[in-house]
């Protein structure tokens, strides 16, 4: 198997803050992890870096069953954050993952802003770890459970304290949907200094199982992701591009390479996989030649110049 | 053991409906045919469809094909039923873990309802070939809901069956019958959770080993979305759990039935946390 | 064929306000109109009511081409509320309506409260018309833009300037999924004078078309609709259900009985189709049946007893 | 003429991959088959699909049974190219209006670019059957898009061919071939929409009437949702306009293509709004 890197004449690397990738497709948070499981059946290496599964401070063990519904199109998850917690993380997860053969994007999760920053800056200088990204699609227990990522200020604060604390790899924001306008809240991350943006994470659903007259998953609503919320994740990739300046990395639904081409040329410098490695666990490969297909078809020789091709509000830096 | 999975092509040999709504279909798919073993599974990419893939049990395996039974729940399975023959399919698999065996000599039984039924075919075949005396007991709601009988038959297996409406076998439910028998050295199980718990609570009770696959929602199949977990005794071999969190008064862990089950002793399992 | 009212043990009927529909199965705007084209080939009394694609003051030419995109589990569309204005509706339409063999709502959409109040006043009264649903999804032109559906305070005041003058029948208000809580745009409708709430309208989204590196659809964004987005619409409906106390109509992917059933669990008393007529006509007389066979299985003898079933917080009347 | 469409469950009878990505599938449907009209439609629903119908032109029909002839092109043409026998397929049809033939005498020249060929098989049989001279010119970009070809010529009809690259007959465009023939009194199109804009300037140009059959993004095929619109001549008999809204001094008004069409007359289609 060859990575999508390897074709000589094309520039397949992007750069997220000071972070170079040899390519932009990247293993989402939750769906992959280091790549030990699906490493047995195809190369980690496919992937320009992969994001680990979110870290809380404490150890959490996560929602009651079911946690997963299948809906037409989507997958609807309620794993409740199930995890070791940093202290565990840091002794048994931290050591393996110098023999991961892609770069490694930590995802911290947290309920205060205090504990994004305790737990971020504990990831700070890990060997292996080369960003960190921060889900800030929890409640936030300081403020009445509101979601950070609802709100441009909450947002803002933790990437504050986040930045005020990690200094030796770029953070990255990664925010949520479930908002009527996803720019004020990219712009109050981006002004409060994080090196990147993540978007998006998990739509809000929920099912009910009818001849039980409850609902599907034993935490009532969940999340919904897969290809039946990509055109949700374009928009706002979309409408983000065209608010900050800062490089944007698109997910939401992405299967094909033509599905990341679309996120590309909305304005997104590296895309995400996450619900279809479920489906298709070669899909990294598929999408990085589609991606370099394109780029010959184009006569392009960086993957840069699709960034925001499509979209003429693109407000970043095309490099 | 946890099986070491591959990623394969399979091409459609053969497809029968055995009852209405259930189906069996048989696959050429060389590797994960021979690499079978009692209560592995595979995972299927269905083409045409948007959704994750599709796991389903390993009925027979001979040579280098295998079958799979199953019936039509919704979307995945009912558009595998009509796959067409030149329609390619990807399948992960060999998955699971696997039931053990107990030595030659002593007595199984095994308790199996309705589509439950699937693991034993090559539960059996390796039970007989260990000279292992094999009951298999087999409920379903009616006579349309009883399949793998004759293949279970053809085997050499004893099969006795039962139906909740009594229209075939006995008028019981397999746990019922299975009651009946001489206590055995070990229990087998598949089927519904009511089944399965009850069968864990009569060998839990009863001082029988018994082994049981179980089934949860899937996400991945492949032990890393930690969507298909079932609560187990804290610090069983096959949690996957958080030793050091020692201050938490929890009995139980987790353990991801897609990778360190499907198969789990009863007495492991939380039935009531 | 039969209505789903037809059979006599069963009281299918619901309440809408001052409204009673003879089943609570309703064609959703934009979809369906008075069906006239789809009654060639279904009986059009199988909905208890249909609604009317939204009317504008001005006659509207709508968006360029193309309008329309299939996407995975769901439909995209930029239609751009084509239409011939209220004068026209009212000379040319409105006299069709009496022949329509179900209840008739009718649709306002505007881009200021003076708009909505002006058109939902010329339809108050109008013969066949039994209420008047407010697609306030439009963007707001004299609040810069924002779309009324997203703020509480602008639904709240094409509620309340609507029901000032239109006194003859129940007024509808039809929220948006984009937001990060309905409940407070639920609660301010309510507040403000509604008499029911139809939720959800389309979510926003859009797709690339990666050969020409621009939007698909002319319009760039669209409308996301249909299965994809059926988690969403049932998520939005149990959460308003917990605020409110005033009928809700539930919409979102539903194309089979069970789909219909997961709303009216969740707290929808009644629910609309739209989607589901481009594929499946029948969709409301299979709807009907599922209901019906529901009702008989767990012994009740009238839809109302579903309504709110699964959902503990349940604000509204179980009637 | 508008058809009354209805709704039928529809059987398929036959399959032929006719070229890589194309296909032929019979179906018995007998009253759409009787029905069917030269550029009438069907609307398909997909089972095991989440999609709204998909539309597809017929290509032949002869006593209770019609074929559709189609490419390949994503989720619900891939899934229909392999749908099994004994799966039920629900069709409405036939829909949209249709060509209108010249008098008997008269000379007619077809110009279908690829899978444009697909409503002239019917077209073609009643212009022989109504005495018209008719040439039907077929262009493609490559040998192994052409489809069609046998099926016209054994109607009796005259078929020119040509490629873009001259793999197959001429190399040229169709509509650099028909330019060629002698003028005809009646011009019938249907392909790509460039294709179909040179064909409609050239014949309003040289003063020939032409019929063009459109093509749009269909979601409810009924003339319902407003999806499908195309621009023509304001006043146009096929126009669903606002004729009050006399202020405005635009020339176009909106058509629906999958009821109001899909064939329009070349001089009412507004190309340059
Ligand atoms: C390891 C493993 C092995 C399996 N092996 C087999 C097998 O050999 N044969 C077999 O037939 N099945 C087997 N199953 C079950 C099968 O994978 C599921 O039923 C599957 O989800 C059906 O997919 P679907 O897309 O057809 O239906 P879905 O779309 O996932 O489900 C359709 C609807 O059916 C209902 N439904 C689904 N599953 C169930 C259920 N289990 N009980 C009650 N209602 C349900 C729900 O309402 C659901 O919304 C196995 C499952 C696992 C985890
Ligand atoms: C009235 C009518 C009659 C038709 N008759 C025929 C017919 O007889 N034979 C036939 O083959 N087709 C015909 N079509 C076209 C066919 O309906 C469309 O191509 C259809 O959308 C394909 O559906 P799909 O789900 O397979 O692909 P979709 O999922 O809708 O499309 C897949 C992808 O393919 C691309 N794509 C789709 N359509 C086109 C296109 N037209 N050109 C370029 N790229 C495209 C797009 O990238 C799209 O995302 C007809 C269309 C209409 C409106
Ligand atoms: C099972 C599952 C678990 C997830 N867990 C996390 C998580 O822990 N942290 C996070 O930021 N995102 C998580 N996500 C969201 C994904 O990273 C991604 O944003 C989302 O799934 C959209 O992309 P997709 O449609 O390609 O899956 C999870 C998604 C799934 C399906
Ligand atoms: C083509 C189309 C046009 C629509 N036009 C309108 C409209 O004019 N006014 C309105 O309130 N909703 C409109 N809608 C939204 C629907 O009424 C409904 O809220 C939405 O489609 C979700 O339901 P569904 O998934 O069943 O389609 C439209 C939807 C579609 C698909
Ligand atoms: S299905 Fe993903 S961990 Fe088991
Ligand atoms: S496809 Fe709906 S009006 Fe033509």
């Amino acid at each position: 198997m060859m990575g999508a890197g390897d074709d000589d004449a094309l520039d397949l690397s992007v750069e997220l803050g000071s972070l170079r990738l040899r390519n932009p497709i990247i293993a989402a948070s939750g769906c992959y992890n280091r790549g030990a499981e699906f490493g047995r059946i195809m190369d980690v290496a496919a992937y320009g870096a992969v994001t680990l599964k979110s870290v809380t401070r404490e150890p959490r063990l996560g929602n009651e069953m079911p946690r997963l519904l299948s809906t037409p199109g989507g997958l609807l998850n309620a794993i409740g954050l199930q995890g070791p917690g940093i202290a565990y993380f840091l002794e048994h997860e931290a050591p393996k993952l110098a023999a991961v053969p892609s770069a490694v994007i930590a995802s911290v999760a947290g309920f205060s802003v205090a504990e994004f920053a305790e737990v971020a800056s504990r990831m700070d200088g890990i060997p292996g770890i080369v960003a960190i990204e921060l889900d800030v699609s929890c409640p936030n227990v300081d403020a009445e459970g509101a979601c950070f990522a609802e709100d441009p200020a909450s947002t803002a604060a933790v990437v504050e304290a986040v930045k005020a604390r990690v200094t030796k790899v770029p953070v990255i924001a990664k925010l949520t949907p479930n908002v009527s306008d996803i720019k004020p809240v990219a712009r109050a991350a981006e002004a409060a200094g994080a090196d990147a943006l993540s978007l998006i994470n998990s739509l809000r659903g929920m099912s009910v199982d009818v001849d039980r007259a409850r609902p599907w998953l034993a935490n009532r609503s969940g999340g919904l992701t897969g290809p039946a919320i990509r055109p949700v994740g374009v928009y706002h990739v979309w409408e983000a591009a065209t608010a900050v300046k800062i490089p944007i990395i698109g997910m939401g639904g992405i299967e094909t390479g033509r599905d990341a081409l679309e996120y590309l040329m909305a304005g997104a410098t590296a895309i995400s996989i996450g619900t279809a490695n479920f489906r298709d666990p070669l899909a990294p490969l598929h999408v990085g030649e589609t991606i370099a297909a394109e780029l010959r078809k184009r006569s392009f020789t960086r993957v840069r110049s699709l960034t925001g091709m499509a979209n003429p509000g693109f407000a970043g830096a095309r490099a | 053991m946890v099986s070491t999975p591959l990623l394969e092509a399979a091409e459609l040999i053969s497809r029968e409906r055995v009852a209405p709504g259930f189906w069996c279909l048989g696959f050429r798919s060389p590797e994960i045919a021979r690499r079978a073993r009692p209560a592995h599974y595979v995972a299927i990419d269905l083409p045409g469809t948007f959704s994750v893939r599709l796991p389903l049990g390993i009925w027979t395996a001979r040579d280098d094909t295998f079958t799979l039974l199953f019936r039509e729940w919704g979307e995945r399975t009912t558009r595998l039923a009509c796959i067409a023959d030149h329609e390619p399919l990807s399948i992960i698999g060999p998955l699971g873990n696997e039931f053990s065996l107990p030595d030659t000599g002593k007595r199984a039984v095994i308790v199996a309802g309705g589509i439950g039924v699937v693991p034993f075919w090559l539960l059996v075949r390796e039970l007989l070939a260990a000279k292992v005396r094999t009951t298999v007991v087999l409920g379903a709601r009616s006579k349309h809901m009883l399949v793998g009988v004759d293949e279970l038959r053809a085997l050499g297996a004893d099969v006795k069956i039962c139906t909740d409406d009594g229209s075939a076998g006995t008028r019981a439910t397999a746990l019922d019958l299975a009651r009946e028998l001489a206590p055995p050295d070990v229990f087998y199980g598949c089927g519904p959770p009511p089944l399965l718990r009850a069968l864990s609570e009569h060998a839990n009770a009863a001082g029988i080993p018994c082994q049981i696959s179980m089934e949860e929602t899937f996400g991945c199949s492949m032990g890393t979305c930690w969507g298909c977990v079932v609560p187990i005794r804290r610090g069983s071999p096959q949690a996957v759990g958080y030793p050091h969190a020692s201050d938490e008064k929890r009995e139980y862990d987790f353990a991801r039935v897609c990778v360190d089950g499907t198969v789990f002793w009863s007495r492991e399992i939380l039935w009531n946390r």
